[in-house]
């Protein structure tokens, strides 16, 4: 960008636009200012096509009419002598290096001579692409050198933001607010235990029958035996329950023994004669 | 038509982060004349006097601001429509149930810790208001249904909230294990019969 | 004088801290008719166009800039642009020019491979977005320019980039094996007679 435009001045559209092709210029002036330059600025060009680009830059005319043998020549001869300088060279710049001495020796040779794809073929499609290349570069130049908000144009220092208010709107209706009542009268109904009544067998009956029965033998008899022949299921497991604990009472009271020959076998019981 | 002081002006208030004074306006414009610049400045000011934006000078420092009377079209109103959370329907229906209520009654009845967010969000949609204090220890505040309520839901009345007998026969007060237990099927679940009774 | 609706858009276009397109301007102006948002932003902009402050339209959004010819001393305290390299440059005006584009092509132009970073930084600037993938083997990604690359670069359309019509013309932004065949095909380019002289 130039600093050559004044405040007020009226011409500013003007300069700007020539600013593309001038930082396009300045650059390649820079760079091929001198053959010691382009040794040392070795690392400024993004690979052999953007040297060679600049390389044709130099012979001053329209791409459309360089000279792709004196080209070749160029780049050829600054390989050369990059090399007699020792510097380093990326392997890509020796890879067109080849191609271009094989292009310049077809180039030489008689046209019947030559193999598919022809040398004039070769040499327009690189001329082709520095073209291109040259399109893009300049393009660039023209983009970076337009008014660019925060160089050339500036936005609002502070703007306020425009205001979106979220205002949330609830949906509820009368079956969820009655039922939402149910729920809180349920949760928090204070909590009625209710027994239900059920056949049982309580321990002092199950001890006086148990007790009653033992008296008639002396034989081992199976717990099972001492429950109510024909009690409904439910009494059943109570009077198990019962006349097992009434067992274990009468064992250490030493009225009766207990014997188990397995685990979870049958549990048997006899009178302790005195 | 305007100067070209006063559009150099125009362009540093509008990209400028704070209000400037008059003199840096000057220093930052190559050091025009501070008399030449005060008086862009009014000619500026009054050129938007009529527009949508105004330049306003305040503790003798200028900045363009939007004029007052647009203060609403910059702000837009953006309607979301949600469902009402299970925790404030509860709070709702008990304040309709019970009003007028504090907020401490109301979680007792609920039995679970209410979020003062609820409340707040029940009177800003209109349907819950402050119906004054209670006079009782700490005088807590008391809330009450509006009638908006009345009329989002339907009623005429409080009167037409179902009583707690309609609730029950509705099912509505059945604790939730039973009305789940309802909904599972009953008595269809034979070994859990038998398990209840070893 | 200015019309209500044109004083509205000036005011929030103003305080607006994006691009805005006529679209959200008619929503936020309660649902004015595109119609009128649009001929009374046109109107605007003209009113703008000789002051210091200028209205401008950007990939179909509208924003308040500072006007182009009194950058330099708005520049003198703020360089906010960050300096692109001359690599990061080249690889943006080929997408600009091309897009979409994958990185393959862009290689292809440039003749050399692009390192991954480059593209980043693009993407980061928010200049260039992943535009998808191209329907052919491989299916490489392909990029393009976005809304604000346009912004700030001030053109109001890729058709605004500078040299494009010429360069299509030109057959510069076809492929390099595309534009060998149609030299050869037509023969009469009198370009190729001079390019085939070595």
């Amino acid at each position: 960008m130039s600093d050559t435009l004044s405040l007020f001045g009226d011409n500013a559209e003007e300069q700007r636009a020539s600013d593309g092709q001038e930082i396009a210029d300045e650059r390649a002036n820079d760079r091929l200012g001198t053959d010691e330059a382009l040794y040392l600025e070795l690392d400024g060009w993004e690979g052999p096509l953007d040297l060679l680009l600049d390389l044709a830059r130099r012979q001053k005319v329209d791409l459309r009419s360089i000279s792709i043998l004196s080209l070749v020549d160029q780049y050829l001869t600054y390989i050369d002598e990059a090399e007699a300088l020792k510097l380093e060279l990326a392997a890509d710049y020796l890879v067109m290096a080849a191609w271009l001495a094989y292009l310049k020796s077809a180039l030489l040779l008689p046209k019947d001579e030559q193999e598919e794809p022809s040398a004039e073929e070769l040499a327009l499609k690189l001329q082709l692409r520095l073209q291109r290349l040259g399109a893009m570069r300049e393009a660039a130049a023209r983009l970076m050198a337009r008014d660019r908000i925060g160089r050339d144009v500036f936005l609002r220092g502070r703007p306020e933001g425009l205001e979106i208010a979220h205002k949330t709107r609830w949906r509820c209706d009368q079956f969820a607010l009655i039922e939402a009542y149910g729920r809180v009268k349920a949760r928090t109904a204070p909590a009625v235990h209710m027994v239900r009544e059920r056949p049982v067998m309580t321990l002092d009956s199950a001890l006086d029958r148990v007790s009653a029965m033992l008296g008639v033998t002396l034989d081992w008899m199976r717990l099972e035996e001492f429950l109510p022949p024909h009690a409904e299921p439910r009494l059943r497991k109570s009077a198990l329950a019962s006349s097992f604990v009434a067992a274990l009472e009468l064992a250490r009271l030493g009225r009766a023994e207990l014997a188990q020959d397995e685990v979870f076998g049958p549990l048997r019981l006899r009178r302790v004669a005195r | 038509m305007s100067t070209d002081l006063e559009r150099a002006l125009e362009a540093a208030l509008f990209a400028a982060d704070e209000p400037m004074s008059a003199e840096s306006l000057a220093g930052f414009l190559r050091d025009a004349p501070l008399g030449e610049v005060e008086e862009a400045l009014r000619a500026l000011a009054e050129h938007y006097e009529r527009r949508g934006i105004h330049l306003v000078e305040r503790a003798g420092r200028w900045h363009f601001e939007t004029a007052p009377d647009l203060a609403h079209f910059l702000r837009r109103e953006r309607e979301q429509v949600r469902k009402l959370s299970r925790a404030a329907t509860e709070v709702l229906a008990i304040v309709a149930y019970h009003e007028p209520v504090s907020r401490a009654e109301v979680e007792s009845i609920r039995g679970v810790q209410t979020s003062s967010g609820t409340l707040d969000v029940l009177m800003e949609e209109g349907w819950v208001r402050i119906a004054g204090r209670r006079e009782a220890p700490g005088r807590p505040t008391i809330y009450a249904t509006t009638p908006a309520f009345l009329d989002h839901f339907g009623l005429s009345s409080r009167r037409d909230l179902p009583g707690l007998a309609e609730l029950r026969a509705a099912g509505l007060l059945d604790p939730v294990e039973e009305a789940y237990e309802d909904l599972m099927g009953e008595g269809s679940d034979p070994d859990r019969e038998d398990a209840d009774e070893v």
